[in-house]
């Protein structure tokens, strides 16, 4: 009973779900039939949406635990900083509660869990900065890696440098001063080559992601099942 | 081709399909959605089917060859190498959420993971992990002791070291992802998955300390940085591939035929749309044809 | 008395500072950063996923909890994604799992054969004739890599390499069009490439005029921090460099 | 050039140190000192802005603000001044977000393009229904009625109260959808939510890193054009005569591009400069 239970039931979700959804997509039959098509499409990725908002929480609490281990473990060197990260969390998991708990008292006030006020001080003045400079700092290893990686090692590694080179002039004015042609030439790259390029990628990843769907749908893929009991 | 069991029944669903519709045809009826041109629901039916049918054919005893992946064969060589110079391995498949439309590829990144959980114990090697896929931090758990446990090193799997989840928080995960593989001097890095900006960040971080890295990834965008950068790269749908080399099992792989019947199917469409052109026909709109009535 | 707005863009411009400093040598300060950053995305995460239940579930099981009693299954099932801390009862979270992994396929996979198959099909049938001599060259070019781009990725179906001295037109062909997919591959990566850098500066520019040129000597003092932070670092690790040296001759 | 030579440039260039002084110095100078390099005017740019002069006076216009504070150097000059050239119009303009930032970017927006939006009035002018969670089912229960998705607006106005939204409230409502997206999957909900059943005519603003990979859906038609980063912000500035950060980037660009170039000549000029030397050996 259990192998039933802990291997078979979920794969079976998931042979289920996959071929409801593609008859919700691809099927109508008529108007009524379609709205509870519909209906029920919607439904499944809102369930999606809570199960994901659960996870969110089960992994809150991972690195919650993460960091208490560290303090415990990794002395001196690393537990200042657990600290650091374990109360802000706790601490901004306490401000969305109290928007949480505010927007059911009086909702008049608009004040929401994103809305609260220390809640957004702390998003705008410490996340926004912070992921806009780990976003921003990609110039420095851009940088680096055109110095380094963007030798002409082989035809292949030119063709890309060239390329990326008549990019480059082509984007900033610069281009217009060396060789007025350069933007028309950079815009025939864009739509033409490029586009060219790009298209059997994009028809690939489609008919590999398909191949997948297919071999979590006859169980051929066990991954995300983890352990093999 | 044997008539067995799953062939009758794979043939009376392609039947039954057919036969619905031309009764749906004939009765007027709206079977299929308006908005959406049939030749989507073809294509998908193709492509599902002649995977089937490659991996029946193995189970029956066909065998086939798999042109080589040199970034898949590179993950042992790199795991091995830097276990000799004592440093660990990381590997991470990327942040966000599986139930978008880029399960497939995170799925994928979970078939190498497997793999290099088995390298990883066949060797000894310290293996971290990071993710920022809420959903799946008990399968990445999982997998890895998996990994161990089928080396017969069960002892080297210690859930809090082996793996670490960051948030599904973009920028907040690339911080401690590039921090994690400086910081542990991380000897080999893998990383496998649908990945956005944060590409260059840990291929750079890899560089830091001189890492030999393997990477790939089916988002466009982020294939160059991996092609530039690392040692190894799998290119677009070559991370699919790579996964079902990974799971080990024949039938898996053999799915992979299914990918190149649609790539032969294009090949074959394209140049039938070219030809139909000349003859003023447009494959194009029969491509957009949509089941309706008057 | 400072204010809780200029306190805040202060801490914004050290925390930018911090985190760049990691491009010139992880340091402390970055660590820092790094910590704080992290604690507070973890905290916003699960804030988010606080409000998007609220708004898909308990809003609606709220207001009419008839219509919408079908949210408890997944909220059960999502509760039970804690069980995963269980030796015993591990597996139960894979019922939530299961769920996500295959609607997130689903939406691939259903969507897929339009988007990145069949439009794309429609976009590469070009006619390779015509009076426009410019027209007709950029038709061959794209048919040329869009054929080459897909024999690259055929992985099972490829013609054998024929022995030393003998030529077979099926190779040759599949070799020609191989290297036109290969070189085809790099011409949209070269352009890609070029491409971000447009994105990154723009990205620095406005971090500069948003939060750092408005706060200069919030900046300058994080940046003499850094520099001592990254020094500190230089020295500690030459220092123990030195030591392995003498323990090792 | 001998051996000398060549390490004391690998030294120079491969220290990362040097590296990025010169290249933060190559970024922040054109704002002490503007070097007013001339901006031309590709003909992309001029094609969206010719389709858009053509859209009638007094059109409704759907606009989704999906990106965070970190891409609004590339993306908000652009939305700023396509804001610009509808409100001229007396274009009614309903903004969406489907991203979690979407609120506090679109604040920031409104606060840079003050003098735009106060002439215009909240609920009849332009609507901001702020952030819809759900991905791409929102955009797909979005085209088939706003009403059926929202049921109050950003600032917890119910939807009933505004005017905007009893003229307008399905896709086919709006002559254009314009996206203004800091990812890839943005393009494509609304590609396969609007373009595919409604035909409604989308235009894209994206990152340059992005462009290349959206291209395709400007190649099959499914979008009537793309601006594309600082480079058609600044163009459209220019074009609908309001400078903003497109044009104060652009000097800025072109210096960090130029050094950036100087870089990967350096690069190669080492890596050959070694090969050739272990050659003649």
């Amino acid at each position: 009973m259990s192998l039933i239970v802990k291997r078979v039931i979920p794969q079976l979700i998931v042979s289920i779900i996959l071929i409801v959804m593609i008859v919700f997509y691809f099927f109508y039959v008529n108007k009524s039939v379609a709205g509870v098509f519909s209906a029920w499409d919607k439904a499944l990725s809102d369930w999606a949406i809570i199960i994901m908002a659960f996870a969110l929480m089960v992994g809150g609490a991972d690195i919650f635990r993460y960091h208490l281990i560290q303090i415990r473990k990794a002395g001196m060197k690393q537990a200042p900083f657990s600290i650091v990260t374990i109360l802000l969390e706790l601490v901004m998991i306490a401000f969305a509660l109290i928007g949480f708990y505010i927007s059911y008292i009086n909702p008049e006030s608009g004040i929401s869990i994103t809305t609260q006020p220390q809640f957004a001080w702390l998003y705008t003045n410490v996340y926004a900065p912070s992921d806009t400079a780990v976003y921003s700092i990609l110039l420095f290893y851009i940088a680096s890696a055109s110095y380094r990686a963007f030798t002409a090692k082989n035809p292949t590694a030119a063709l890309l440098l060239a390329v990326a080179v008549i990019v480059m002039l082509g984007n900033t004015s610069l281009g217009g001063l060396i060789w007025p042609g350069m933007l028309s030439l950079r815009d025939w790259i864009m739509t033409v080559p490029n586009t060219a390029a790009f298209r059997p990628i994009t028809m690939g990843a489609g008919f590999g992601a398909i191949t997948l769907g297919l071999r979590l749908l006859i169980w051929r893929e066990v991954s995300w099942l983890g352990r093999r009991e | 081709m044997r008539i067995t069991k799953d062939i009758f029944i794979l043939i009376t669903i392609i039947l039954s399909i057919i036969l619905i519709s031309i009764v749906a045809w004939v009765s007027k009826i709206q079977l299929y959605n308006p908005t959406r041109p049939l030749s989507s629901f073809i294509v998908l039916l193709f492509l599902l089917i002649a995977g089937y049918l490659s991996i029946h054919r193995v189970k029956m005893g066909g065998t086939f060859s798999v042109r080589d992946i040199a970034a898949f064969n590179a993950i042992e060589e790199g795991i091995a190498r830097s276990v000799e110079m004592g440093r660990p391995i990381h590997m991470t498949i990327g942040y966000g959420s599986i139930s978008s439309s880029m399960a497939p590829q995170y799925i994928a990144g979970l078939g190498i993971l497997s793999h290099v959980a088995r390298m990883a114990g066949k060797y000894g090697a310290k293996l971290i992990t990071t993710l920022g896929v809420p959903e799946v931090i008990a399968s990445v758990e999982e997998l890895v002791r998996e990994g161990y446990a089928s080396a017969g090193k069960p002892e080297l799997f210690d859930p809090v070291y082996n793996v670490r989840y960051l948030t599904d928080q973009q920028f907040a995960y690339a911080s401690a992802v590039q921090a994690t593989i400086v910081r542990e001097n991380v000897g080999a890095n893998i990383v496998v998955g649908p990945f956005y900006a944060e590409s260059l960040i840990f291929m750079e971080a890899g560089n830091m300390v001189g890492a030999f890295q393997v990477a790939g990834t089916a988002r466009e965008t982020q294939i160059p940085f991996f092609v530039l950068v690392a040692d190894y790269s799998f290119i677009g749908e070559e991370i699919f591939a790579a996964g079902a080399m990974a799971s080990g099992d024949k039938e898996s792989l053999a799915a992979i035929r299914g990918q190149d019947a649609g790539k032969l199917l294009s090949i074959a469409l394209i140049l039938l749309g070219i030809l139909m052109l000349i003859t003023g026909y447009s494959l194009t709109d029969l491509l957009n044809w949509v089941w309706k009535f008057g | 008395m400072v204010s809780w707005e200029l306190f805040g863009a202060w801490i914004g411009a050290f925390l930018i500072i911090w985190i760049y400093s990691f491009a010139f040598k992880d340091n402390v300060l970055y660590k820092l950063a790094e910590h704080i950053f992290v604690g507070t995305a973890a905290g916003y995460s699960v804030a988010l996923a606080l409000d998007s239940l609220n708004r898909v579930a308990i809003k609606s099981l709220l207001a009419q909890p008839a219509a919408s009693w079908h949210y408890l299954i997944p909220v059960i099932l999502g509760v039970l994604m804690f069980l995963k801390y269980s030796r015993r009862y591990y597996w139960v979270a894979r019922y939530g799992i299961a769920l996500n992994v295959a609607i997130g396929t689903a939406l691939a996979v259903r969507t897929i054969p339009m988007a990145n198959i069949v439009r794309q099909l429609q976009a590469a049938i070009v006619p390779l004739w015509g009076s426009d001599p410019l027209k007709v060259f950029n038709n061959w070019l794209t048919f040329l890599i869009t054929m080459g781009g897909l024999t690259y990725f055929l992985f099972t179906i490829f013609p054998k390499k024929p022995e030393t001295g003998k030529v077979s037109a099926t190779y040759t062909v599949y070799k020609v069009l191989y290297l036109i997919g290969v070189y085809g591959m790099m011409i949209g990566f070269g352009a890609l490439f070029a491409n971000t850098i447009m994105t990154r500066v723009g990205f620095v520019i406005s971090v500069y005029l948003i939060y750092l040129q408005p706060y200069m000597e919030a900046t300058v003092i994080a940046v003499i921090l850094a520099t001592i932070a990254i020094l500190i670092e230089i020295r500690r690790r030459s220092r123990s460099k030195c030591m392995t040296l003498r323990r090792m001759s | 050039m001998n051996m000398d030579t060549l390490a004391l440039v690998d030294k120079v260039f491969g220290s990362k140190i040097l590296l990025y002084i010169l290249l933060i110095a190559a970024l922040i100078y054109p704002f002490a000192s503007p070097l007013g390099i001339p901006v031309s005017i590709s003909s992309r740019t001029m094609q969206v802005y010719n389709y858009v002069k053509s859209l009638k006076p007094g059109c409704y216009v759907y606009m989704e603000i999906y990106y965070e504070v970190a891409a609004r150097g590339e993306l908000e000059p652009n939305v700023v001044a396509l804001v610009k050239q509808l409100f001229d119009k007396d274009c009614k303009i309903v903004f969406v977000s489907l991203i979690g930032t979407g609120p506090i970017v679109f604040s920031l927006l409104r606060s840079t393009a003050a003098d735009l939006f106060n002439t215009k009035k909240y609920g009849v002018d332009y609507v901001y229904l702020g952030y819809v969670s759900g991905q791409e089912a929102a955009a797909a229960s979005l085209a088939k009625s706003i009403k059926g998705t929202v049921s109050v607006d950003n600032y917890g106005n119910r939807i009933e109260t505004l005017p905007l939204l009893r003229e307008v409230d399905k896709a086919t409502d709006f002559s254009l959808a314009i996206i203004a997206s800091s990812g890839t999957d943005t393009f494509n909900w609304y590609v396969r939510q609007w373009y595919t059943p409604y035909n409604v005519s989308l235009l894209f603003v994206a990152l340059s890193v992005i462009a290349p990979s959206v291209e395709p859906f400007v190649g099959a038609k499914q979008a009537i054009g793309m601006l594309v980063g600082q480079r058609s912000a600044a163009e459209y500035e220019l074009l609908v005569g309001r400078k903003g950060l497109g044009l104060a980037s652009m000097d800025s660009q072109s210096l960090t591009h130029a050094l950036i170039l100087v870089f990967i000549a350096a690069g190669n000029v080492v890596y050959w400069g070694k090969r050739l030397r272990t050659k003649k050996k």
